[in-house]
């Protein structure tokens, strides 16, 4: 069936190719084929299903199909009356980035997967560089090409002299950790997906950064011996990205940079879920192995969905207010109500609050941190622990703070900007796949139990036993708790707005003013006001820029006070390492000068310089005829 | 011996009945202190029938969050009630982790009442809902450290304090970090309910406001559930902070679930006395004793470990 | 005798063309195309001897002679197929836009068929003396093609070129000379300086003549090759001349000369060889480090593309360094068609915009689609981009290099990659500078001409899917 | 006879010295022709007068009448076209010159000594000798500015490498001796033609003129902070 797959996407990608003249034949016999082959892999899928299902494999194919086809839908709404004339460029690379996507979950071989994961990089660099006429979008672009050809080099270096175990870890940790965005090597995710279509954003940050963990996984953690050193390398790259990510998260004003960022902290929360499997299993400590391997493979899935709805919101976002930037919006929740419940639903989801998916694997994690408290383990373990059960619980709070800065400076409230004041709800396809992928997602946290049960990766420690038993059961209570809560929500709603006398529901008036009586939409709050505190008290890590104009003399005439936050990577490590390779590379321009005596100099010199070496350094010269 | 089930039923409907008596308390223990009279213990319960009987008034640019709150937040914290381990015993619906439930739910009803408060456009309340989500995410880091220290201190991962392992008598042993788990924990409590040194309720100039800040554009019904429910959320901090500090051989008996009510109104009696001792911190403080209180926390676990032989 | 026919057709079509063309263009470029068909076919012809080896005492037929004559042929027809409808719009856009005299069309024609039987003759050529004087010729041959347009820096490209190349060869024929005296023919084996002859007596060697004849020969020849740091003349040379000349010259004539490097590696005796190969690896190293620093940051495309020409010539160097020959000759076939798609598309570029300045081409997509989708896609084929050939030739390569050069290998093609893609995508990317524009019909007339570089795209495309796809089950 | 080698050898060396000492142009092309004529002897005086081969006699002329004749008066042409006399204000001083031509022999007779001599003997010093003369063309074309003069630098090293091989005796074979020949001349005439336009092209034959290729633009044009460099473009 794969091949059948393959066989569809491929079509699809030519025919797209070849009538990219005809906006709308691109367009249908792309999406179509998207869908049409993600059925036909889902169907292989499920054939290969056995029970119970012991590849990793899976758990990575299935985001990819399910958001390959959301991502296609949403599209329909996206493009339209943008860049339509460009569809067939779109659809064909779509095809293309899917198909090497699945193929890298399949690929037999080093060299296979070495040559569908650079197709990979290609293909979605193409639909990242869609809007091309912008300079921005370029230099995205760029940087994301570049990350992935760094990437690259150093999984060859990594399949074909890797050596030791250790070896062949470090270089796929740097390599796939190019992808997956671990601090310092995320720096092109804040820029990619912001450049990105929406659609292609929810692919890349749903699916693709993820199959990072999928190489992982499958090519530099198979020496039991090393266990110990995956886990900690892990477990350290996981709490950096985690804190780190949410920090900045924190202090952006474009939302979807707000997104990539939080997908940099999931993808640590992620890499937590995998080191304490590791180091559960090295050290013995069973549950906390299990946990761990669960929540991170939990995490997989709800991520996959959540922030697909949260980019593909975001999506519908700027295409019905036609901005970005936070700070420029605001009251969109009256206009496009049902956009915004899934958005804000979503997003609660992934800062981890029940009753949504998203607790679920933090949850397992927490778990996974407190077997690591409660059994006597050494105090590495110990310490490491309670380290990721504050930093986790920490960011608990900074995620939170973050999505709510979102939510409210995107819907609540009232318009900041004219084109805000003028939004409307968006086209059917983009309104109902979010709310879809929430759906599923709702599912998920009902079934979650049964996933980890029936689908857990068997080489994942034990699959069964009493920590199997403890986990299955936890996660079973708390969907019963879920659904309490759905259902006391419920009640209490209706009991507000229904069995509450008519009389009483309410009536609408101004918001109160505190005597002030015209407030304007100047007076409110802005996201960046809202997350100031924190991003001053975190300051010393954020470093914010400042730009303010102080009101002064008696009357002062105008004053403005702009606060923004750079990547802490790009700015002190990347930019100068740049800036130095260009410095260096214009003084070294100076040996092209243009004289010719200086070149044949240059020549004379080496040719003295080689016979030197011939007949001084290296030996067997001698011997005559 | 009586059946827990019927003790922890009991206490949990006690709870939920006595609940808007706490801040009735504290209320008198700080006229007290001033020297007044100060209003009736049971003034709340006027307060809420009074409110109830009114009508709701919602601002004119909410657009759901600001009415979708109150209910669904009471929910969260009803919901979290039955978590908690009323009159010392274990919930029957308790299980491993479900302190990370308890307090995800309550995080979940601080989200959608800051939406509400940020879904009225109104500059105080995002200001208020601001310095909220500050002051709770920084409470956070707290709140786990007490949890980590419950989770090494009985070996379990969830709220109950019998050790696994049957352990032993332990206020002779273990006196000193409990203590300090039990500051921690108490300076949350202040924190998280929005007391004296971090907030003040009584308050009436918005620009000092958190809490009070974020529920201004509320009245009737929904005023109502939004005190109710604060009244039940210092009920279940106090519930939490008396699980922490009693001794665990009384566990499961009427005479319990007596300490543990009584414990509970005797928190309300500090809190009064610490408000009226006090003085409102200035914003900039607050988070350092927020994280001052994860220091005393981590300082527990550390000492259980280290002097009262945990690890070996 | 069929050998000299590849050799002497084009040299006696070089008056025809003369003559003919003076009277009309047309027939001047009708006859070069005819050369170039009867140039192929004669390579064509020359296969039989593909399997057994013919090898006369001045001029011979060996794999790898017809190879690299293989390359030359098709590169050369494709060139003249391209010259037949680029030449006349060069005399309407870049002529008469800028206000300077072209060459006449006869006239560089019949050169570039010189230029043509002069390379063959290399290829073909079985004596060091006689390659020596083939190199000396192309040289010279190719020297006026440079200055095509009468500018002062393409008189001044032709200057070095003349000079530093003559130069360069000068040390080569030095090399030859002390490789006669290092090898001795044995007694009554009548002396000179053929292959076979050399190749024969090759273990009867004196190892300090040898090595100082290699180096001569290798300082010489790679000059010509373009090693660093020999490639001086290179850029200049390369970014002066028309881009049709630039492909041969990049294309074809750096193969040629490397040809030379390899035949003295051809009569090298074993024990030697390391040292040859110790050489040959460092200066293909420092040739990569040179090629990588001036790339970034380049400001004139074509440049770049010689820039590129030097690291790839620097990539075959330590292939052979390395006993790869096989995938090394893969490599050259594959970066002269790369490399001559990517300049003819370059000179599109030039005539529609007239500057060969980065910073003054912007928004192609806008402007020329065809042509921007093409250099950008030349781009990811050059640098080795899955499915371009040269990704499965330098992972090769790479893999035999191991840890440290095969590390270093990686860094430096990364450097490389960093450095063109920037250039590239500020080119195609971002909104159109109306000023740099020659006129909208010099843009339409490049977007026609695009054709060709395209089928040289599938072409590539196709056949590094081949390679892969053979090479998926293997590696 | 090898007296003789040894004379004409010292007198190459000779050569070059003044090569290097004078400033006169049309001196340094006597030199030329001078060291031309002497290429054209050596092979007849290289071994007895007995054993030499008639066409050697040939190639000796034609030797003579390019090397000794026709390429002087092409420079001297191309000289007159130009209408430059003598070097002005070369790179590197002559009595400087002097001294470098010096060392540079000085530097082949050390490359020489490391290889044994070959059995047939031909002239010992004929490759340290050869080696300093193409070294000494080579340094003409480096220490001097004018174009002509680099052409006449290239010239002695040419001839620096016929010494070599007429010196050592090696057989190239006729074909590749007159091809050799061949192109000498038709470089040095392309030469005399590129030196023609660019001396329409530039005011006057100044190979200093001739460096405006290249990829060093002085730092004070573009100061590198200023450059775009990737991370921040686009801010």
């Amino acid at each position: 069936m794969d091949g059948v797959a393959w066989g569809i996407w491929g079509m699809g990608a030519f025919v797209a190719f070849l009538f990219s003249r005809s906006s709308s034949i691109a367009t249908g016999t792309g999406c179509v084929a998207v869908c049409a082959g993600a059925l036909a892999a889902l169907a292989g899928w499920g054939a290969r299903l056995t029970f119970p299902p012991c590849e990793v494999a899976g758990f990575f194919q299935l985001p990819i199909l399910v958001l390959a086809v959301a991502g296609a839908i949403h599209s329909l709404g996206y493009l339209k009356g943008h860049g339509e004339k460009r569809a067939g460029t779109y659809w064909g690379f779509y095809n293309i980035t899917v198909a090497a996507m699945y193929g890298v979950t399949l690929a037999g071989s080093p060299f296979q997967f070495l040559v569908l994961w650079e197709l990979m990089g290609l293909a979605s660099f193409a639909l990242v560089a869609f809007e091309r006429e912008s300079k921005e979008v370029m230099r995205a672009a760029w940087i994301y090409i570049v990350a992935c050809h760094a990437g690259a080099a150093f999984l060859i270096a990594m399949f074909f002299f890797g050596g030791t175990p250790t070896a062949v870890f470090v270089l796929g940790v740097i390599g796939f950790g190019l992808k997956i965005g671990f601090p310092l090597l995320h720096v092109w995710l804040p820029e990619a997906h912001p450049a990105a279509p929406a659609p292609v954003s929810a692919l890349m940050s749903g699916a693709m950064i993820q199959l990072g963990f999928y190489g992982l996984l499958t090519y530099c953690t198979w020496s039991l011996s090393e266990y110990a050193l995956y886990g900690w390398t892990l477990l350290g790259l996981g709490v950096i990205g985690t804190f780190g990510g949410m920090l900045f998260a924190l202090g952006q004003t474009n939302l979807k940079k707000l997104l990539a960022y939080s997908s940099i902290e999931n993808m640590g929360v992620m890499a937590i879920g995998f080191g304490f499997g590791f180091l559960g299993s090295a050290s013995g400590n069973a549950g906390m192995s299990l946990f761990g391997f669960a929540g991170a493979f939990l995490h997989l899935l709800i991520h996959a969905l959540l922030k697909g709805g949260l980019f593909l919101g975001a999506g519908s976002i700027l295409r019905a207010e036609g901005t970005l930037e936070m700070d420029r919006m605001g009251g969109l929740l009256k206009r496009a109500p049902f956009t915004g419940w899934v958005f804000a639903m979503n997003a609660a989801g992934l800062s981890g609050l029940p009753p949504f998916a998203g607790f679920l694997s933090e949850f397992l994690i927490y778990l996974a941190a407190l077997a690591g408290l409660t059994a006597p383990g050494h105090y590495g373990v110990f310490a490491m622990s309670l380290a990721v059960l504050i930093v986790l619980a920490l960011t608990g709070g900074l995620a939170a703070s973050a999505y709510v800065k979102a939510v409210g400076a995107v819907f609540l409230g009232e318009p900041r900007s004219p084109e805000a004041a003028e939004a409307h709800e968006v086209t059917a396809s983009m309104k109902w796949v979010p709310g879809a992928l929430l759906i599923l997602s709702a599912l998920l946290t009902a079934g979650a139990s049964w996933v980890i049960e029936y689908g857990f990766p068997a080489y994942c420690g034990n699959t069964a036993g009493r920590e199997m038993a403890v986990c299955i059961a936890a996660l079973r209570y708390v969907g019963v708790f879920s659904g309490l809560l759905i259902l006391l929500a419920a009640i209490g709603l209706v009991w507000r707005f229904r069995l509450v006398p008519r009389s009483r529901r309410g009536r609408v008036a101004p918001t109160w003013d505190c005597g002030y009586r015209n407030p304007s939409a100047r007076m409110e709050y802005t996201g960046t006001a809202f997350t100031q505190p924190l991003t001053d008290f975190f300051a010393g890590v954020l470093r914010p820029r400042v730009a303010e104009e102080k009101p002064e003399g008696d009357f002062p005439r105008k004053s403005s006070f702009e606060e923004w936050i750079e990547d802490g990577g790009v700015r002190f490590l990347w930019q100068p390492v740049f800036r130095a390779l260009a410095y260096l590379a214009h003084r070294i321009h100076v040996l092209q000068s243009g004289y010719l005596h200086l070149y044949i100099l240059a020549m004379v010199l080496t040719l003295l310089a080689m016979l030197l070496w011939a007949f001084l350094f290296s030996a067997g010269t001698e011997g005559g005829f | 011996m009586a059946n827990p089930t019927v003790i922890w039923l009991s206490s949990f409907l006690l709870s939920l009945i006595l609940a808007p008596l706490l801040p009735g308390i504290v209320n008198k223990v700080k006229a007290f202190f001033a020297g007044r009279r100060g209003p009736n213990l049971f003034q709340l319960y006027f307060d809420l029938a009074k409110l109830l009987r009114k009508e709701g008034v919602f601002s004119a640019t909410a657009g759901g969050f600001l009415q979708v709150a109150p209910p669904v937040s009471l929910g969260c914290l009803l919901l979290a009630a039955l978590l908690l381990p009323h009159g010392l015993v274990r919930s029957p619906l308790g299980f491993g982790g479900d302190a990370v439930l308890f307090f995800y739910l309550l995080g979940m009803a601080r989200f959608i009442t800051v939406l509400g408060a940020l879904d009225t456009g109104s500059s105080f309340e995002g200001m208020g809902a601001s310095r909220e989500m500050q002051f709770s995410a920084l409470a956070e880091g707290a709140i786990f450290g007490v949890i980590g220290f419950i989770a090494v201190f009985t070996g379990r991962a969830g709220f109950t304090m019998l050790p696994a392992d049957g352990g032993g008598e332990w206020w002779s042993v273990h006196a000193v970090s409990l203590l300090l788990a039990a500051a921690a924990f108490f300076v949350v409590l202040m924190a998280e309910n929005c007391r004296v040194p971090f907030d003040d309720p009584e308050t009436h100039l918005e620009l000092t406001m958190i809490h009070e800040a974020m529920i201004l554009d509320y009245g009737g019904p929904d005023l109502a559930l939004i005190l109710y429910g604060a009244s039940l959320k210092l009920w279940m901090y106090a519930m939490v902070l008396m699980m922490l500090v009693l001794p665990w051989s009384i566990c499961g008996t009427w005479l319990g679930m007596g300490c543990t009510l009584g414990g509970v109104l005797l928190t309300a009696v500090v809190v009064g006395a610490v408000e009226s001792s006090m003085a409102r911190y200035r914003f900039l403080k607050v988070p350092r004793m927020l994280v001052g209180a994860l220091a005393v926390a981590l300082l527990g676990i550390f000492f259980r470990l280290v002097f009262e032989g945990g690890i070996q | 005798m069929m050998v000299l026919i590849p050799i002497l057709l084009p040299a006696l079509m070089a008056p025809v063309i003369w003559f003919a063309g003076r009277r009309s263009s047309l027939a001047a470029r009708v006859l070069l195309l005819v050369t170039a068909l009867l140039h192929a076919g004669g390579t064509i012809a020359l296969y039989r001897w593909c399997d057994a080896p013919m090898e006369g005492e001045y001029l011979g037929v060996d794999p790898l002679g017809l190879w690299v004559v293989s390359i030359t042929s098709l590169l050369f027809l494709c060139v003249s197929l391209h010259a037949f409808f680029w030449l006349p719009m060069a005399r309407k856009y870049e002529g008469g836009a800028h206000g300077r005299s072209l060459m006449s069309e006869h006239l560089f024609c019949s050169i570039l068929v010189c230029f043509l039987s002069t390379m063959t003759l290399v290829a073909l050529s079985r004596n060091f003396g006689l390659l020596w004087v083939a190199v000396e010729a192309t040289t010279l041959a190719s020297a006026p093609l440079i200055c095509f347009h009468r500018s002062a820096g393409s008189l001044e490209a032709m200057w070095k070129y003349l000079l530093i190349c003559s130069v360069g060869i000068g040390l080569a024929l030095f090399g030859t000379l002390m490789l006669g005296v290092a090898i001795q023919p044995p007694v009554g084996a009548e002396p000179g300086l053929g292959f076979t002859v050399l190749g024969a007596a090759c273990n009867t060697v004196n190892p300090a003549w040898f090595k100082a004849a290699f180096i001569f020969c290798f300082a010489g020849y790679g000059l010509k090759m373009g090693l660093a740091p020999f490639h001086t003349w290179l850029p200049d040379a390369h970014s002066e001349a028309p881009s049709m000349v630039s492909v041969l010259l990049s294309g074809a004539l750096l193969n040629c000369s490397f040809l030379g490097i390899v035949r003295v590696l051809g009569v090298a005796p074993a024990s030697l060889r390391s040292f040859c190969n110790g050489y040959l690896v460092a200066f293909g190293v420092l040739s990569l480090v040179i090629a990588a620093f001036f790339i970034i940051r380049q400001s004139d495309y074509k440049r770049m593309l010689a820039y590129s020409s030097v690291e790839h010539m620097g990539l075959l160097a330590i292939f052979f360094g390395l006993d790869e020959e096989v995938t090394g000759l893969i490599h050259m076939g594959v970066h002269s068609l790369t490399k001559m798609m990517l300049f003819l598309i370059a000179g599109n570029i030039l005539m529609a915009c007239g500057t060969r300045s980065v910073e003054k081409v912007r928004g192609l997509f806008e402007r020329m689609p065809r042509t921007a989708w093409l250099w950008a896609a030349g781009m990811f084929l050059i640098c080795g981009t899955p499915p371009s050939p040269l990704f499965v030739t330098e992972l090769l390569l790479v893999q035999r290099a191991g840890w440290w050069l095969g590390g270093t290998i990686l860094l430096l093609l990364f450097a490389v990659f960093c450095g063109m893609s920037m250039i590239v995508f500020r080119m195609v990317g971002g909104k159109a500078a109306p000023e740099c524009a020659v006129s909208r019909d010099a843009e339409r007339a490049a977007e026609k001409l695009a054709w060709l570089p395209g089928v040289l795209a599938v072409l590539l495309l196709g056949w590094g899917s081949l390679l892969i796809w053979n090479f998926m089950g293997r590696l | 006879m090898t007296a003789w080698c040894e004379a004409v050898l010292a007198a190459f060396l000779l050569t070059d010295i003044m090569l290097a000492a004078s400033s006169r142009l049309l001196h340094c092309i006597r030199i030329v022709a001078a060291q031309g004529l002497l290429l054209g002897i050596l092979p007849l005086v290289i071994r007895s007068w007995s054993e030499v081969h008639p066409d050697q006699i040939w190639i000796s002329l034609v030797n003579i009448g390019i090397k000794g004749v026709a390429l002087p008066l092409l420079l001297i042409l191309a000289m007159k076209q130009a209408n430059v006399r003598r070097e002005l204000e070369p790179f590197v001083g002559y009595s400087l010159s002097v001294v470098a031509v010096l060392g540079l022999t000085g530097i082949s007779f050390w490359v020489g000594a490391q290889l044994p001599p070959p059995v047939e003997a031909g002239v010992r010093l004929a490759m340290p000798v050869a080696f300093s003369t193409m070294l000494t063309g080579l340094f003409m074309v480096m220490a001097r500015r004018k174009a002509i003069t680099q052409a006449i630098g290239f010239l002695i090293f040419e001839n620096g490498i016929t010494l070599f091989g007429t010196g050592l005796m090696i057989e190239y074979g006729l074909v590749v001796e007159l091809g050799i020949l061949l192109d000498v001349f038709v470089l040095v005439f392309v030469m005399g033609i590129a030196l023609f336009q660019i001396n329409q092209e530039f005011e006057h034959i100044d190979a200093d003129k001739l460096n405006r290729l290249g990829d060093w633009s002085a730092p004070d044009e573009e100061d590198a902070e200023a450059l775009p460099t990737p991370a921040e473009e686009g801010r």
